[in-house]
C-alpha cells in the first residue's frame, strides 16, 4: 500500500461517503480531515509516486504513477475541493438543501470530481489517461448539473461537447497505438517524436481538438461560460479553478512531453512562416482577447467572472506553447494563481448572492458598508485577476510578458496586454455595481456573510496574496513541474527572478509600495484636518435634493464610450459557427434516418454487408 | 542597505518638487495662450497647503480615504523605481514593465474611493477614465517592448547606461524615431488635458472622478497630479532621451517633453470617449507598431 | 463704498493664536496656513442671478483673476468662495443653502449686486429673498447692479487681506448660531424644510457647538427630520439575528 | 424686394369674410398685420378651428391674461400667427371671475398647455382638460395667485421681510448735487411707512 494507493483509495472513500451520508452535519468535517490529510500526503511524499495495483488491457500495460507535473495539479485540485467543501458545509448546505436541492448529490458529485482528476493526474499510459480523462468529463458534468433547471440545461449543452472531445481523443489514442505499438507514456516520449509529419499533424490534431475542448479554446469555449456560471455555488468555484486546467495538463503532455515543442514547431501550414505551435500560440492570444470583451459585457456577475475564467485558460497555453524556462513557468505559475483568486471571487459572489439573493450587476450597489470582508475578498480578488501587483496573478503575467519580450513576439505581446487591460475595466465594473455606488434601501439591514463563508474566502486570497509578495513558494512546485515535463527549469529567488536584462523581486516591489501607503496614509491623516462621514443622499447633485427612492447610481451600460467603439465587433460568429455545426449535424442524421428507413432495410443491410466483406477480403 | 532607504525617501520629494513646478509651466503655458498673466511662481504650493489646511472635510467613508493614500502611496512608490541623476532607488528590482503596471495601482485605488462617494458624475469620469487607460497604454506598451527589445533590457539603469555610452547619437530618439513620435503622442494622451480629458469634464460630469473630493482628499489629488507629470515625462526621458547625466540636463528634458504636449493642449477643444480610443488606436499604435518592425528587423 | 463696511457683518474676532510666543512653531505654521488661504482661493462655478455675467470678464484675459490664485471650481466640496451674484429668488434660495452646507469650511459667502444686501431691484417681490445675511453669514457685499469686473476684484482682494488678518471666519458663525439662520429659513420655506447635511452633528464634531446652535428651531426641526446618518462600514455577523439591533440607524 | 407695409387687400378681406362665419364677432386692424378679434367665450373654440383649418393658423404663441377686478372679469387674449398669411390675430374674451373656469384648447394647441398652467398658478383661472394643472414656477409659492390685482405684493413682502439698515454715503453725495432718486420709495409705499 504505497502512498498513491493510499491517496486514491482515501479519494474513492470519500465518495462513498458523500454518497452515503453526504446530507449530514458530520460529513463537512470528515470530508475537510480527509482532503488535508491527502493534501499533506501529496506534498510530503516524494517523487515519483508509482502506485501498486496495474492492469493489463489488449496487451497493454495500464498503471499509475505521479510525477511532478502530475503533482503539482493534484494539489491545486484537492486545495480548491477543500475551500469548495468548507463553504457547502456551512450556511450555505443549509440553504441548498432548504430549497430542495440534494447536498449528497453536491457533495458525492465533487469527491467524484477529485478522484476522477487523481486518475487522470496520475495516468502512467494513454489507457489510464483515457479512463481518467472520461471519468473527469462525466464527474464534471454531474458537477455541473446540480443547482437547478438552468444549470441542467447548461451542462446539457455540455455533453456532445464532451462526446465529440472524447471520440476525438480515442481516435488518436487508436491511431497512436498502430503506428508506434506502445501506449506507455514514458515510450511515447522518445517514439512518437520519430514519426511522420503527417502523422504527427493527424495525432496533433486529433488531441488538441479533444484537450482543448474540456479547456474552452477558442473555438469550443461556447458551453463553459453558462455551464460554470449556473452551476451550484462552490461547484462554480472548483469547476472555474481547476477543472477546465485538465485540458491544459493534457495539452501540457502532448506537446511538451510526447511531441516536443520543436517537432511541433516542424509541422509548417506555410513552411518557415506560420507553424502548428505560432496556430497554437495565436488561438491561445485569441481566447486571452475575445472572452475578456464579452465578459465585459456581461451583467451577471457569475457569467463575468466564468468568461474570465476561458480569457485567463490563454495565458497559460501561451505561456507553455513559448517553451522557454520563464514562459512556461508564467503559464504554469498562472495555473496555481488562477485557481486562487478565481475560487475567492466566486465564492464572494455567491456570498452576496446569499444575502442580497441575486448577482444581476444592476440591482445591487454600495454592499461595502454591509458586507466588508466579503469586499475585501473580491478586491485582493480582482487584483490578482487584473494582474496587479502586489497579488500572484502579476508575478504569472509578468513572467509570461517577459518571455514574449526576450523571444520577440510583438503581436503575441499586444494581444496579451489587450487582455489584461480587458480585465481591468471588466473587473472594475464588478467591483463598482456590486460594493461601490448608492446602497439600495431594500440592502441597508443586510448582514456579512457568515464564518462558514468568509473564512474559506479570506484564507484564498491570503494565500494569493503570500505567492504574490514572495513567488518564490509557489515557483519551487513550478519548477518540479516544468521538470518533470522536460522543460527549461526557471532559475527562481524568492522574490521573483534574477536576471541581469530585467529582474523581478516582489519583495522589494510590495515592500516599496506599502511603504508608499503609508507615507501617503501619514500624509492623509497627520497633515490633512479632521473629516466627517457623510450619508451618501449628502452628495452633489447639481443642486437638486436626494431622496431615498431617487435611483442615483451608474451602473448599466457602464462602459459606454467603449462600446460606442467596439460594440459593432460583437457579432457573436462563434454562436454562429456553433448553430451553423449543430444544423450541419442535425441534416446528416436525418439524411441517414431516411436513407434508412426506406422501404426494404434489409436489402440496404445485405448490400452494406456484402461491401464491407469484400473489402476486407479485398485489402 | 542604507544607502537604499534614503533613497526612497528623497527620490519622491524630489520628483514632488519638479513635479509642481511642472504644474505651474502648465499653468503659465495654459495662460500665455490665453494671452493672461498665469498664477504667481508657487502657486501649486499655496493649493496644496491650503486644501490641506482645511478645517471640515466631508469624507463617504473608509474606502474614499484609502483611495486616496493608495493614489498618493502608489506614485510614492513608483517613482522610487525611475532613476534619477546619482539615485537608482530599486530600478533594478523592478523594471519597465512592472513600472508600467504600478503606476496603474494608483487609478486603481482612485477609482475604488470615487466608487464609495455613490455620485454617477463620479462613477461616469471612472469609466472614460479606465476607457482612455485601455486605449493608451496599449500604444505605450508597444514601445516599451520596442525599446526593451532594442536595449535588449527593460531593467532602467541598462536603458539609460546604453544611451548615455554613445551620446546623443545613442539616444532613443535618434535610434528609433519612429517609436519615439508614437511615445510623445501616448504621453500626450497619459496627462489627461485637452483634447483628452473627456474624464474630468467640468461642465459635464462636474470634473467626474473629483466631484466628491474637498479639502485633504483633493490636496492629494493635486500631489498626484505632480507626481503623474513628473513620472510620465522620467519614463519618456529615461527611454528616449537618455535619462540624466546631470540634473540641469535632466530637469530641462524633463520640462521640454511637458512644453510640447502642453503648448498644444489649451487650443484644442475635446475628444468624445470613443473619438479618444479611435485616435490612439490609430497613430500611436501604427507609429509604434512599425517603429517595433524596425527595430526587430 | 464706506457705509457697506457698517453693515454689520459678523466679524468674528481674529483667532489669537494659541499659546502667545510660547510656542513659534505654532505661530509660523498659522501663518503659513492663513497666507497660503488668502492666495488660493476656489470659487464656486454656480451663477445664482444675473450678477454672475461680470465673472468672466474677470476670469479672462482683461482682468486675471488666476494671478491672484482664484480658480472657478465646479462643486461645492472643491470650493471656498460662495459667489450669490444678483437676486436671490426663494427657489434658488433653497439650492443655495444647500450648496453652502455642502462647502468644506473655512467658506466664504461674497454678496454680490445690491439684491443680496436689501432686496434691490425686486425689494418688492413676493419671490425674492430679501437679505441674504439672514440665512447664512456673508463675508463681503459688492454693491452695484451688477458691479463691473473691477468692483468684483477689487472686492475679493478685500476678502483675500481679511482671510490673510483672519477677520472672515464666519464660517463658524453658522455652527454657533445656526438656530438664527435656520428660524429665518423655516419663516421662509415652512416648518418641515430640511437639507440632507447634519448640520448639528457637524457642529459637534467639529466643535463648534455654542450654546446657540440649539433652540426651538432646531426642536422643531429634530422633529421633521430623520437625521441622516452615515452608513458605518458594520460586521452584523452570527446567525439569522432579526434586523433589530441596527434600530440604531434609524433613531 | 419691396417690403409689403400692409398687406395686399385680398389677404384682408379674405380673412374678413373668413371670420363672418363666426356669430358675435366683431374685428379691428390694430396695425397693417395685426388684426383684433373680439368674440363671445363659447364660440373662441370654432374661430380657432376656422383659424386653424381654412386660413394656416398653426401656431399659438401666447394665451394672456388680463384682470379686470372692477367687472369682475377675466380676459384671455389668444395670440395666433399664420405663415401663409403672415397676420397676427389676437382673439380677446371675457370670462366671469367667480367661477373662474374656462375649457384648454389643448387639443388644437399643445403648447397651450404651458400657457394654461402658467395662467393657473398665477390667475387662479381653471382649464378644463388641460393636461396639468399643477405648480409650474412658484413651486414654494403656497399664498394666493400673485397677480390678480387684489393681492398687494408689497404688503405682503413687508409683513414677511424686515429690513436691514443700508444708507449708502454715496447716494447722500449725488442728493447733495440735486440727483438722486425722483420718486422716493417710501412716497410710493401705500402704508407710507418709510
Amino acid at each position: 500500500m504505497n502512498a498513491l494507493d493510499l491517496l486514491l483509495s482515501l479519494s474513492a472513500l470519500m465518495l462513498l461517503a458523500a454518497f452515503l451520508f453526504g446530507q449530514t452535519r458530520v460529513y463537512p468535517w470528515l470530508a475537510g480531515i480527509l482532503f488535508t490529510g491527502q493534501l499533506v500526503l501529496l506534498a510530503g511524499s516524494d517523487l515519483p509516486m508509482a502506485a501498486g495495483v496495474g492492469l493489463e488491457i489488449f496487451g497493454q500495460q495500464v498503471g499509475w504513477q505521479l510525477d511532478g507535473f502530475g503533482r503539482y495539479f493534484a494539489l491545486i485540485t484537492i486545495g480548491a475541493a477543500l475551500a469548495s467543501n468548507v463553504y457547502m458545509g456551512g450556511e450555505w448546505g443549509e440553504r441548498y438543501q432548504a430549497d430542495g436541492h440534494s447536498l449528497r448529490w453536491l457533495h458525492a458529485a465533487l469527491a467524484g470530481n477529485v478522484l476522477a482528476m487523481l486518475l487522470l493526474l496520475s495516468s502512467k499510459d494513454l489507457i489510464a489517461f483515457f479512463i481518467g480523462w472520461e471519468l473527469t468529463s462525466w464527474a464534471g458534468f454531474l458537477l455541473m448539473a446540480q443547482g437547478g433547471e438552468r444549470a441542467l440545461r447548461a451542462a446539457l449543452r455540455y455533453v456532445p461537447y464532451a462526446m465529440g472531445g472524447a471520440m476525438a481523443v480515442l481516435g488518436g489514442l487508436v491511431l497512436t497505438l498502430s503506428w508506434t505499438g506502445t501506449l506507455d507514456l514514458l515510450e511515447l516520449s522518445r517514439v512518437m517524436s520519430t514519426l511522420g509529419n503527417g502523422q504527427l499533424a493527424l495525432l496533433l490534431a486529433l488531441f488538441a481538438i479533444g484537450f482543448s475542448i474540456k479547456m474552452g479554446l477558442l473555438p469550443f469555449h461556447l458551453w463553459q461560460a453558462p455551464a460554470y456560471a449556473e452551476a451550484a455555488g462552490p461547484g462554480t468555484a472548483f469547476l472555474g479553478a481547476i477543472s477546465a486546467r485538465m485540458g491544459l495538463f493534457a495539452l501540457g503532455i502532448l506537446l511538451v512531453k510526447l511531441m516536443t515543442l520543436s517537432r511541433v514547431a516542424d509541422l509548417a501550414f506555410i513552411d518557415g512562416l506560420f507553424t502548428a505551435r505560432d496556430l497554437l500560440a495565436w488561438v491561445a492570444a485569441l481566447t486571452i482577447v475575445l472572452p475578456t470583451f464579452t465578459a465585459l459585457k456581461q451583467n451577471d456577475a457569475r457569467y463575468l467572472l466564468a468568461w474570465h475564467g476561458i480569457g485567463q485558460g490563454g495565458y497559460m497555453l501561451l505561456g507553455i506553447v513559448m517553451g522557454d524556462a520563464t514562459g512556461s513557468a508564467g503559464g504554469l505559475l498562472h495555473v496555481f494563481n488562477y485557481a486562487t483568486y478565481q475560487a475567492a471571487l466566486v465564492l464572494a459572489v455567491f456570498a452576496v448572492m446569499h444575502r442580497t439573493g441575486t448577482a444581476d450587476l444592476n440591482s445591487l450597489g454600495g454592499l461595502v458598508t454591509r458586507m466588508p470582508l466579503t469586499f475585501l475578498v473580491m478586491l485582493l480578488g480582482i487584483i490578482g485577476l487584473a494582474g496587479l501587483p502586489p497579488m500572484n496573478g502579476f508575478v504569472s503575467k509578468w513572467l509570461v510578458y517577459r518571455s514574449l519580450m526576450v523571444e520577440g513576439r510583438p503581436l503575441l505581446f499586444l494581444m496579451t496586454v489587450i487582455g489584461t487591460l480587458g480585465t481591468i475595466l471588466s473587473v472594475y465594473k464588478l467591483i463598482h455595481n456590486t460594493f461601490l455606488g448608492q446602497l439600495r434601501a431594500e440592502h441597508e439591514h443586510i448582514r456579512e456573510a457568515p464564518w462558514s463563508m468568509t473564512v474559506p474566502m479570506l484564507a484564498l486570497v491570503i494565500l494569493a496574496f503570500v505567492t504574490g509578495v514572495a513567488p518564490g513558494l509557489a515557483l519551487s512546485w513550478v519548477a518540479e513541474a516544468q521538470a518533470a515535463l522536460g522543460l527549461p527549469v526557471l532559475a527562481y529567488t524568492l522574490g521573483g527572478i534574477e536576471s541581469p536584462r530585467g529582474s523581478l523581486d516582489m519583495l522589494w516591489i510590495v515592500g516599496v509600495l506599502f511603504a508608499g501607503f503609508g507615507i501617503g496614509a501619514l500624509l492623509f491623516y497627520g497633515a490633512g484636518g479632521r473629516s466627517k462621514r457623510v450619508h451618501q443622499l449628502d452628495n452633489y447633485a447639481g443642486g437638486h435634493f436626494l431622496s431615498a427612492d431617487v435611483r442615483y447610481h451608474y451602473s448599466d451600460h457602464f462602459y459606454a464610450g467603449l462600446m460606442h467603439r467596439i460594440g459593432p465587433l460583437y457579432r457573436g460568429s462563434f454562436t454562429w459557427l456553433e448553430s451553423a455545426v449543430a444544423s450541419a449535424t442535425d441534416l446528416a442524421a436525418s439524411l441517414m434516418q431516411a436513407w434508412y428507413r426506406q422501404a426494404v432495410p434489409a436489402l440496404t443491410l445485405l448490400v452494406a454487408a456484402v461491401l464491407g466483406l469484400g473489402w476486407m477480403v479485398w485489402r | 542597505m542604507m544607502h537604499i532607504l534614503i533613497e526612497l525617501a528623497v527620490m519622491p520629494l524630489v520628483a514632488f518638487t519638479i513635479g509642481m513646478f511642472m504644474v505651474l509651466m502648465m499653468r503659465k503655458i495654459a495662460a500665455k495662450i490665453q494671452r493672461r498673466v498665469g498664477p504667481p511662481l508657487l502657486q501649486p504650493l499655496y493649493d496644496i497647503v491650503k486644501l490641506y489646511a482645511k478645517k471640515t472635510q466631508s469624507s463617504h467613508g473608509l474606502l474614499h480615504d484609502i483611495g486616496i493614500v493608495m493614489a498618493v502611496g502608489g506614485y510614492i512608490a513608483a517613482e522610487t523605481m525611475l532613476p534619477v541623476p546619482g539615485m537608482n532607488g530599486i530600478a533594478d528590482k523592478a523594471g519597465l514593465l512592472t513600472l508600467a503596471y504600478v503606476t496603474m495601482i494608483p487609478s486603481l485605488g482612485l477609482a475604488l474611493g470615487v466608487g464609495q462617494c455613490a455620485n454617477p458624475n463620479g462613477s461616469i469620469g471612472i469609466a472614460r477614465a479606465l476607457t482612455a487607460m485601455l486605449a493608451y497604454d496599449i500604444p505605450f506598451v508597444v514601445i516599451i517592448f520596442g525599446a526593451s527589445w532594442f536595449y535588449g533590457s527593460n531593467n532602467l539603469i541598462e536603458v539609460i547606461a546604453a544611451q548615455q555610452a554613445g551620446g546623443i547619437a545613442s539616444w532613443g530618439v535618434t535610434k528609433m524615431p519612429l517609436l519615439a513620435i508614437a511615445g510623445l503622442f501616448t504621453l500626450y494622451a497619459m496627462l489627461g488635458k485637452q483634447p483628452f480629458e473627456i474624464y474630468v469634464a467640468p461642465a459635464e460630469i462636474a470634473t467626474g472622478p473629483m466631484v466628491e473630493m474637498g479639502g485633504k482628499h483633493l490636496g492629494g489629488l493635486f500631489v498626484m497630479q505632480c507626481f503623474q507629470l513628473f513620472t510620465a515625462s522620467a519614463v519618456y526621458v529615461s527611454m528616449f532621451l537618455g535619462g540624466g547625466e546631470n540634473w540641469l540636463f535632466f530637469i530641462l528634458k524633463l520640462f521640454a517633453v511637458v512644453a510640447i504636449p502642453m503648448s498644444m493642449a489649451f487650443v484644442f477643444p475635446r475628444y468624445r470617449t470613443e473619438d479618444v480610443l479611435a485616435v490612439v488606436w490609430r497613430w500611436p499604435m501604427v507609429l509604434g507598431l512599425a517603429g517595433v518592425w524596425l527595430v526587430m528587423h | 463704498m464706506s457705509t457697506l463696511q457698517s453693515i454689520p457683518v459678523v466679524a468674528t474676532k481674529a483667532e489669537k493664536p494659541s499659546g502667545g510666543t510660547g510656542n513659534l512653531l505654532a505661530n509660523v505654521f498659522d501663518e503659513l496656513t492663513a497666507f497660503c488661504r488668502s492666495r488660493s482661493l476656489f470659487m464656486l462655478h454656480y451663477c445664482t442671478g444675473c450678477g454672475a455675467i461680470e465673472l468672466p470678464p474677470a476670469m479672462t484675459s482683461r482682468f486675471d483673476m488666476e494671478r491672484l490664485g482664484i480658480q472657478p471650481m465646479v462643486t461645492p466640496r472643491q470650493a471656498d468662495i460662495l459667489l450669490v451674484t444678483g437676486y436671490v429668488s426663494t427657489k434658488t434660495l433653497k439650492r443655495i443653502i444647500l450648496t453652502y452646507e455642502q462647502m468644506n469650511s473655512p467658506k466664504y459667502v461674497i454678496g454680490i449686486c445690491s439684491c443680496t444686501v436689501n432686496g434691490g431691484m425686486y425689494w418688492q417681490s413676493y419671490a425674492t429673498a430679501k437679505v441674504l445675511a439672514d440665512y447664512m453669514p456673508v463675508d463681503m457685499y459688492i454693491a452695484g447692479c451688477m458691479p463691473r469686473p473691477e468692483a468684483v476684484i477689487s472686492g475679493l482682494r478685500e476678502l483675500m487681506a481679511n482671510i490673510r488678518a483672519g477677520r472672515s471666519d464666519n464660517w463658524r458663525d453658522y455652527y454657533r448660531r445656526y438656530d438664527h439662520y435656520l428660524g429665518n429659513q423655516q419663516r421662509l420655506f415652512g416648518e418641515n424644510w430640511q437639507t440632507p447635511t447634519d448640520v448639528i452633528g457637524e457642529a459637534r464634531h467639529y466643535g463648534q457647538f455654542g450654546p446657540e446652535t440649539l433652540g426651538e428651531h432646531t426642536a422643531l426641526l429634530e422633529r421633521h427630520q430623520t437625521p441622516l446618518l452615515p452608513f458605518e462600514m458594520r460586521l452584523g455577523l452570527g446567525g439569522e439575528k432579526t434586523g433589530v439591533e441596527n434600530k440604531g440607524d434609524k433613531r | 424686394m419691396k417690403l409689403a407695409a400692409s398687406p395686399p387687400n385680398n389677404v384682408s378681406a379674405s380673412l374678413e369674410f373668413l371670420l363672418q362665419e363666426i356669430p358675435g364677432l366683431r374685428t379691428k386692424w390694430a396695425g397693417p398685420r395685426r388684426l383684433r378679434v373680439d368674440l363671445p367665450a363659447e364660440t373662441l373654440p370654432a374661430l380657432l378651428e376656422l383659424l386653424k383649418g381654412r386660413a394656416g393658423y398653426v401656431h399659438l404663441s401666447a394665451i394672456s391674461c388680463v384682470d379686470w377686478p372692477t367687472q369682475n372679469e377675466f380676459e384671455l387674449v389668444y395670440h395666433l400667427w399664420s405663415y401663409e398669411l403672415n397676420v397676427l390675430v389676437m382673439a380677446h374674451i371675457r370670462i366671469p371671475r367667480d367661477p373662474g373656469v374656462y375649457l384648454s384648447v389643448y387639443d388644437l394647441y399643445h403648447p397651450a398647455a404651458f400657457f394654461e398652467r402658467d395662467i393657473h398658478e398665477m390667475f387662479g383661472l381653471y382649464f378644463e382638460g388641460s393636461p396639468d394643472m399643477g405648480k409650474f414656477i412658484l413651486t414654494e409659492w403656497d399664498g394666493p395667485p400673485p397677480m390678480r390685482k387684489e393681492f398687494d405684493s408689497e404688503a405682503w413682502v413687508m409683513n414677511q421681510f424686515e429690513w436691514q439698515d443700508y444708507r449708502p454715503d454715496w447716494l447722500a453725495e449725488i442728493e447733495a448735487k440735486g440727483g438722486g432718486i425722483t420718486t422716493r420709495p417710501q412716497d410710493i409705499r401705500k402704508d407710507g411707512k418709510p
